[in-house]
């Protein structure tokens, strides 16, 4: 299979998107002539047009606002949000507003919009431009979200959230734009609420989010070679959940860790965590463990904000205490 | 609401619009009443003495244009083309209201008619009007969007973001002000500094001031202003000049604190928009003291039947509390 | 002791604090003449005038930025956010600017001050003006958040908030504005931090936040009538979380229920029951359960509105069936 | 940064701004070279071409005078009397920077010289320069803030929020509108609809526009303006065409699918805010060019030293990392 990069994958989905349904277009910031940043939608105005491909002022509630409006109305507007962390910005648009169109109107109305945004640090990029703030839209009830691990999957579930009839939100890490995966040529979706078992097991289950399903396959790795054998799971939807296949996981294996480059105080790994507790509670041999973001503001330094996100290292040596039994109770 | 465009230049036209004005009234008068006799659960916003605001710009309006509204939202609802009984039915939390007693006065919807909806949050819809323009300028339709708000909500920074955008690719869209003088138990020179109107032109977008006690006024510069925003000259923004008779809910009772009888005396009696154009209409010739006072009736009864109906309306089924959360997914926690 | 409101006990911590520092103000919209819509600052502005107990225009985010500038440059704003739903309108300038000022700047600037809003639905106010959104800003590093469950905490929460030098969020039920605590009419603070062991019991540990803890006490009432003994723990703040304090009692307990408002997924239920099944593994004889509201957005009509909480019937039921042992996998 | 509110109107005035501005395009030649050779964490912003702006407005300012700043905002932290080694410390994430690394580029602030912070949300600052105003006022001292932003932050609701409140209460802040013709890779007349200073008047705020290039007439408006704010005049608003010489960001180097290389040419020739200020200096007598030219090389070297002692300097302890996440808990995860 040809390896594209994730950023390529993105703007091939929309490519086709854009084609398939002429009542999507893009809106956001420098998407147009520049193709953002991060150069990801390069080459999408030449075939869409401006009309289709539109260029904002730096207004980001604003044009949310107008998106969900858009998508009330007969459109289906593709947002791209330039920074995840700027979430907070848009948090009334997209959380009073979008997502509670369809409920608030029993039904009548929909507000059928994906906001593309993203997630990461380590990018030297300092606070406000390296958070992962997926919990926050991820507690909001209407919202979908999702996150893709790879190019394969970003190209699949994108084409998925714009023909979902309600507000999505796709988180990509910023990181991984460059990374390459196999993707098919054919056309494919990948469907919402569908975990991805990326490889079995039969010691630990490895729950990863976004780009943590890599630092789980390479905390596998690490372990295969002391004989520990590692599942590693891929939601690739937060909401829906596929609660079924992780608590199927689990209670093969008896052990799990959530890993998510989001903070992990109120975040996202407290609730697979408990969720698992509560169903699998008696196949368990030792607490499910969480390895989230440190609870800190991502700092500039690169001597600081490495330490801030789980690494395969630390996920393995994590592991291998729970398989031996040290961790009954996790400190 | 008509369903062509046009002025509202012959008699039907007019005495549809008085009916209107008076259904508003009527509608709220009932609420109200739903409120003090304990019936309606919460509360809500009076939109009496606003009635030619929105009245004299839904007139101007087609069935598929568009209007988003406000937390006062029964006026709008009602000069839109909607029903009393589901809209009383949605007061009350039951299930034949507009949106199945989920969403309440201050989400009450009619999306056939194109009303997108109250909105609870100041200022939340200005974005949803504008994406609505946004949709009929890349549709190629000629559809307009109104866009209601008050006084209080200019002081929101999405009005802007919005405004800007609108001026920058001339969507379809008018900026409705309905300056009542209030926001909540405060007047608007205290919380608005400059010239409201200034602030649209600012952005390049005519501005205009009107009276909002004046049906007339307001219909034929409401009228003007959706056949040139359908020709692409958009957006426009209009300062509606008008006053609200009850409290700013209806809880709201002792507000000498914040303004004086006298002021609301002096708007009630002496620039009501129903007596002005009663008068008007009679005065003229289009109609008959007589005629009108049996259209009151009319209305009023309407009215009590829909309330009557609507208090004995069921509420929806328990099942139904986590349907709609999701388009695609019938019940979200099952 | 004296029985008073929480409004009113609001109202005194605000007076008290407001005379002993005279860099304090109260800021937010008809906060003065009007003393809020839920008339819990009257009398304020009468004392301390218009210069200190200040009127804004409907800007949430302004006057909210407005306030991080304050409390960086000498003076202590107290923001009142009229609905505790508004908060996303603000989250940019409470998230990526107060609660990140102190780090960002190594530790040379502070912003001290405090946002009080509120939590509650079944008020028939609709989905815009139920929410309860505290986990938000609970997964933000930086920020402390304070959930007062009755006039008793409010008062000495709120005092504490005013003095401490860091971001502090503070959720008041509106349901309880009216409802009347013993409170001192000495001074008195209630440190951050500390959970408040409301009654202690030995079957099952209630934990409840905001006015749920009322719920875990008449559940524990009932409870009681049947002979299980319900230990009841307010953690009082849910940032910083005294974990020491929850970890005992569930050791002892070996059960344990964690009620709340927020939306259940993704919110802070989840994080408490993780840290709990983490930390007191071996001590659970079964899984820790969670109870939210619902994922939905509130509903506006009564008869839907109601099923939405937690009550304590509901909590009691679930405790029963912990206790019998028929909860081994929560459904 | 002069210590004393007065117009620069004499020599040592006039030669501590060319020195300034001198010193802001040294900081940011050496900062490019650090990102060009690989040296530097991350992208910055350059403020090259800009220098008559901070200057001209921060030599109107007393060090108690507070500013806030952009993600463009080295330029702005010179001026109110930065540091080299501080700043390059920062920049690379150094223990020594002004935030003990851990702000960076686009966070960093200099709170001994009132500077209260770059910032990385556009438009992020406009309520905190606001709040430092009504700090001021509140507390009765005379301070003024300049709250420095760009063409593209007027889009930014926030913006209009804030001069609402700062109008009606009449705070001692002054908006500075930097102007330098895009927001990233967008002109600004594609993303703001008719007039910047319109806005601002819009509120009834005084606005003026000034040629950003021009250091003396930057300083004397600024001057003039503080002086106003001081005596309660405020708010006031400043638009100040200029233009920034390098891309977006250090990254942006093929960009003439958005601007040409005309007309970087024709800014960087015929308008540069030092060569205009040095011929004037030397035009007047002033200075010489060998005087001017010992500046020069004494600020290189100065540079080339702090970059020197930045690069070796040591990187925070990583216990460092759960530090200042609270006031008062010495480590946040301990
Ligand atoms: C974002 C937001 N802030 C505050 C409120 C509370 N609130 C409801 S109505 C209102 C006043 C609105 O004034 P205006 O826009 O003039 O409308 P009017 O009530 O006069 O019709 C306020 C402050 C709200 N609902 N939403
Ligand atoms: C809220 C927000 N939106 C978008 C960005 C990305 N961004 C960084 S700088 C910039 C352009 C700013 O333009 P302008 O205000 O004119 O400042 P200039 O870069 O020209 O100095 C944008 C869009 C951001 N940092 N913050
Ligand atoms: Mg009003
Ligand atoms: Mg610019």
């Amino acid at each position: 299979m040809r390896e594209i990069t994730l950023s390529q994958a993105v703007n091939e989905a929309l490519a086709e998107e854009m084609r398939r349904d002429p009542t999507t277009f893009i809106i956001g910031e420098d998407v147009a002539e520049a193709g953002t940043p991060f150069k990801i939608l390069s080459g999408l105005v030449e075939e869409f047009g401006t009309k289709r491909v539109v260029d904002t002022p730096i207004s980001e509630p604003g044009f949310v606002g107008l998106a969900v409006g858009a998508a009330m109305t007969g459109t289906r507007p593709i947002v791209d949000l330039m920074f995840g962390d700027f979430i907070f910005l848009i948090m009334d648009q997209l959380c009073n507003q979008a997502a509670k169109t369809h409920y608030m109107s029993g039904g009548k109305m929909t507000a059928p919009m994906v906001l593309r945004t993203n997630l990461g640090a380590t990018r030297r990029s300092g606070a406000q431009h390296s958070q992962s703030l997926h919990a926050l839209v991820a507690h909001i009830p209407g919202l979908k979200v999702a996150m893709p691990s790879s190019a394969y999957e970003a190209k699949g579930l994108l084409k998925t959230a714009i023909r979902d009839n309600n507000p999505v939100v796709i988180f990509e890490d910023k990181l991984m734009y460059q990374d390459k995966a196999g993707v098919p040529e054919k056309e494919y979706l990948i469907p919402f609420g569908i975990a991805n078992v990326k490889r079995t097991g039969s010691d630990i289950t490895l729950i990863g989010t976004s780009s943590m399903v890599q630092v789980a396959e390479a905390a596998a790795d690490i372990l295969a070679l002391e004989g520990i054998s590692a599942e590693v799971i891929d939601p690739r939807t937060i909401v829906p959940l596929d609660e079924g296949t992780l608590i199927k996981s689990v209670k093969k294996t008896s052990r799990a860790i959530i890993i998510d480059e989001g903070h992990q105080s109120y975040g996202i790994t407290g609730e697979i965590a408990s969720r698992l507790n509560e169903k699998a509670f008696y196949y368990l041999d030792a607490p499910v463990l969480r390895m989230g973001a440190m609870d800190v503001p991502i700092p500039f330094s690169p001597a600081l904000e490495d330490i801030t996100v789980p690494t395969p290292e630390r996920v393995a040596a994590n592991a291998r205490k729970l398989c031996a039994g040290e961790m009954i109770h996790a400190t | 609401m008509s369903t062509e465009t046009k002025t509202a230049s012959n008699t039907e036209d007019y005495l549809r619009m008085y009916r209107q004005m008076v259904r508003i009234r009527t509608f709220e008068d009932n609420a109200n009443q739903l409120y003090l006799s304990a019936k309606m659960p919460g509360l809500t916003h009076m939109y009496s003495g606003q009635e030619a605001v929105a009245v004299g710009i839904c007139e101007a309006l087609k069935v598929s244009d568009k209007i988003t509204s406000t937390h006062r939202g029964h006026g709008h609802c009602v000069a839109k083309g909607a029903n009393f009984k589901e809209m009383f039915c949605e007061l009350l939390g039951k299930e034949e209201g507009y949106c199945r007693g989920k969403g309440g006065s201050m989400h009450i919807a009619d999306q056939s008619n194109g009303n997108l909806g109250a909105n609870a949050i100041v200022g939340g819809s200005m974005g949803i009007a504008t994406g609505s323009a946004f949709t009929a300028k890349m549709l190629g339709k000629d559809d307009v969007t109104v866009c209601f708000f008050g006084d209080g909500a200019t002081a929101q920074g999405i009005m802007y973001e919005v405004m800007n955008m609108a001026a920058l690719w001339n969507l379809p869209v008018i900026y409705a002000c309905e300056n009542n003088g209030y926001s909540e138990y405060t007047k608007t020179e205290e919380i608005a500094a400059g010239s409201i109107t200034a602030r649209a032109e600012a952005f390049g977008i005519e501005a205009f001031q009107v009276d909002g006690q004046d049906v007339l006024a307001v219909n034929t510069l409401a009228t003007d202003l959706a056949a040139r925003a359908r020709k692409g000259e958009g957006p426009f923004f209009i300062e509606l000049m008008t006053y609200r008779y009850h409290g700013h809910h209806v809880g709201d009772i002792n507000r000498e604190y914040y303004r004086t009888k006298d002021e609301e005396k002096d708007w009630k009696e002496n620039r009501d928009p129903i007596i002005r154009f009663r008068t008007h209409l009679v005065v003229e010739g289009l109609a008959t003291e007589e005629e009108l006072d049996a259209f009151n009736a009319e209305i009023a009864s309407d009215a009590e039947a829909a309330v009557a109906y609507a208090l004995d309306a069921k509420y929806p089924d328990v099942s139904e509390v986590d349907m709609h959360v999701f388009t695609d997914i019938k019940h979200a926690l099952a």
